[in-house]
């Protein structure tokens, strides 16, 4: 998939992300999925060709990096405690996020200002000549070793990132779609609940394989409150071009 | 052929003058030094009295003033330093082939400035008034010599903590911390906040069945 | 109290007067320079007719001619340079020492052990084998004594060659470069210098696809 985006710790190809992420060289907590996400449909609206196989491993990729994000947002190390507040302590609380947030940024503005005003002066930079240097000023003496400690890191060959659950992900999808249509014709209206698997990033790609189903039009999905119960009605015959909006 | 000489004039005696000796210490130690020195250490180095040092400061300042010589005296970075004049510094790059400093992205600036004023301040402390998490960009920083790490704070999980260095001071231009612009300064306006509150609150109108 | 000028006095015209573009260029360039400057470096950087650079030299040199500031402008080895005057000597001597060693972060560490078994090595050798830009970090080593320019390799835009100082060794107690520990882990020793070298590259050339 050649789509490239533009976010504020990368810039490049997306798939190179989805590896630097893997690899920890990229933090996904900086990555703005929904800038990706934005950026695909984009795309996709400009060239006017839907590849339902690209477009699926799109999804599964995006599912995993959300899936692993939101791992992270449970393990939150912003401070953001996870309590009950009502709408309103909600509403004041953000407000103050933002306007202290909103200080920060016209300082950071401020300290673009004087940066561009003095970064650039040219001091002298010469070490002190080596006869100001005598040995009575050093009384710290460091191990010879910290030198081969430090070197050691770039001389060790870096691991290939493991990306084989990547690929496995992609047929799941595929294959997600089949058993869901299997499952359908056979035995008509289904509860999500009945149909999606035990573990949580399968659960997810069910759940995937479900919209996708839904955005062609051959299912239906009815949730009446939210985190309740998702039906699942077969629209007939596929594809069925009919507005599956609801 | 011309003969030069350097003399300073003194207003007191009305008469020209060789620099006196502390002045010309001053010089010499500005000049090898590789980083801004405070007036403290120049006056220990100098075995001189404080009052002193200011004085012959004052006066060098004057004398490597704007436009007199290829350097002036600044005071920048915690201490007093020479560096080239403005209108000397393309002639110099021409030589040296010196890269400019590498921009600072609007995320370094922004988590620069967090840290800047909240000093002595932690990853999370951070990532709080940035609403993301600022590893990265923290990283950054320490890698160019912006910040640095300041020990660990007394609090569960001893995070580290960071501080500007006096790198961050010279490159800003500022003489000390205090020089940062205040803070009130980029605070909203009550009409601002007013606003934005308006703003949340119709957006939750939206959401809330 | 006192105010400041400073004057050259021009025998010609019998008057002080400000000192001349030209001149203040010269001065900014062999202040700035870590090596003594040839009179044909100076006038190409400055754009300047040898005959008026030689002038100007003439002029500095007298200004900056002995006891008369905290440095003098000195013609050795074919080069202009600033030296610091001998009896402000002293004064540079007790300076030392303000900055303890312990303060080596872990990137001017890594930053040192790449120089030191990669020596002579330019600032995009070892920006390279990082995978980040390492100016501030070789300024940084420099300004500590611990590595120095070295002069200019034999490549393409001949760029600026560092090797570690006598005071890294004393630092490090070795007795020679020989001495730096082997790789345990990789079987290298100081001396695989060019394996050592081919390794690094490859491994960053990995990291960043």
């Amino acid at each position: 998939m050649d789509l490239d985006v533009d976010l504020d710790v990368f810039v490049g190809p997306f798939d190179l992300l989805v590896t630097l992420i893997l690899k920890d060289e990229v933090d996904l907590w900086e990555v703005r999925v929904s800038h990706i996400i934005a950026e695909y449909v984009v795309r996709l609206a400009e060239t006017g060709q839907f590849d339902l196989e690209s477009t699926s491993q799109f999804v599964v990729l995006i599912a995993a990096l959300l899936e692993m994000k939101s791992r992270l947002l449970a393990d939150d190390e912003t401070g953001g405690e996870l309590e009950e507040l009502d709408a309103a302590e909600a509403g004041e609380e953000l407000l103050a996020g933002l306007v202290r947030y909103s200080q920060y940024k016209g300082a950071a503005g401020a300290l673009r200002e004087l940066w561009s005003r003095h970064a650039n002066r040219l001091y002298r930079q010469v070490g002190l000549p080596a006869r100001f240097l005598h040995a009575g000023d050093m009384n710290t003496r460091l191990a010879p070793e910290l030198l081969a400690r430090g070197l050691a890191p770039l001389l060790r060959e870096p691991a290939v990132p493991d990306v084989s659950h990547i690929a496995d992900l992609a047929v799941t999808l595929v294959r997600e779609l089949r058993r869901l249509r299997a499952l359908l014709a056979e035995s008509g209206p289904l509860t999500f609940a009945s149909v999606a698997p035990r573990d949580r990033l399968e659960k997810a790609i069910t759940f995937f394989a479900l919209l996708e189903l839904h955005s062609r039009g051959e299912v239906t999905l009815d949730q009446r409150h939210a985190f309740g119960e998702i039906k699942i009605t077969p629209l007939g015959s596929r594809p069925a071009l009919a507005d599956a909006a609801g | 052929m011309t003969t030069a000489a350097v003399l300073r004039y003194d207003a007191v005696s009305d008469a020209y003058v060789q620099m006196e000796d502390l002045a010309r210490h001053l010089e010499a130690l500005l000049f090898l030094a590789p980083r801004p020195l405070p007036a403290d250490e120049l006056a220990a180095a100098c075995a001189a009295e404080a009052s002193a040092v200011r004085q012959s400061l004052v006066e060098l300042q004057s004398e490597y003033g704007p436009g007199r010589h290829g350097m002036a005296l600044a005071e920048v970075g915690g201490g007093f330093t020479f560096r080239v004049e403005s209108d000397c510094e393309a002639v110099v790059r021409r030589l040296t082939g010196g890269r400019p400093e590498e921009e600072l992205s609007p995320a370094l600036l922004e988590t620069l400035s967090v840290a800047a004023y909240l000093q002595p301040t932690t990853r999370a402390e951070v990532a709080q008034v940035r609403g993301v998490s600022s590893e990265w960009a923290l990283a950054a920083l320490v890698e160019r010599g912006l910040i640095e790490e300041s020990g660990r704070a007394d609090t569960p999980g001893a995070p580290i903590l960071y501080r500007t260095t006096p790198r961050f001071l010279k490159l800003f231009g500022l003489r000390a911390l205090t020089d940062l612009p205040p803070m009130a300064e980029f605070a909203l306006s009550a009409g601002d906040v007013e606003e934005i509150r308006t703003r949340l609150v119709a957006n939750a109108a939206r959401r809330s069945p």
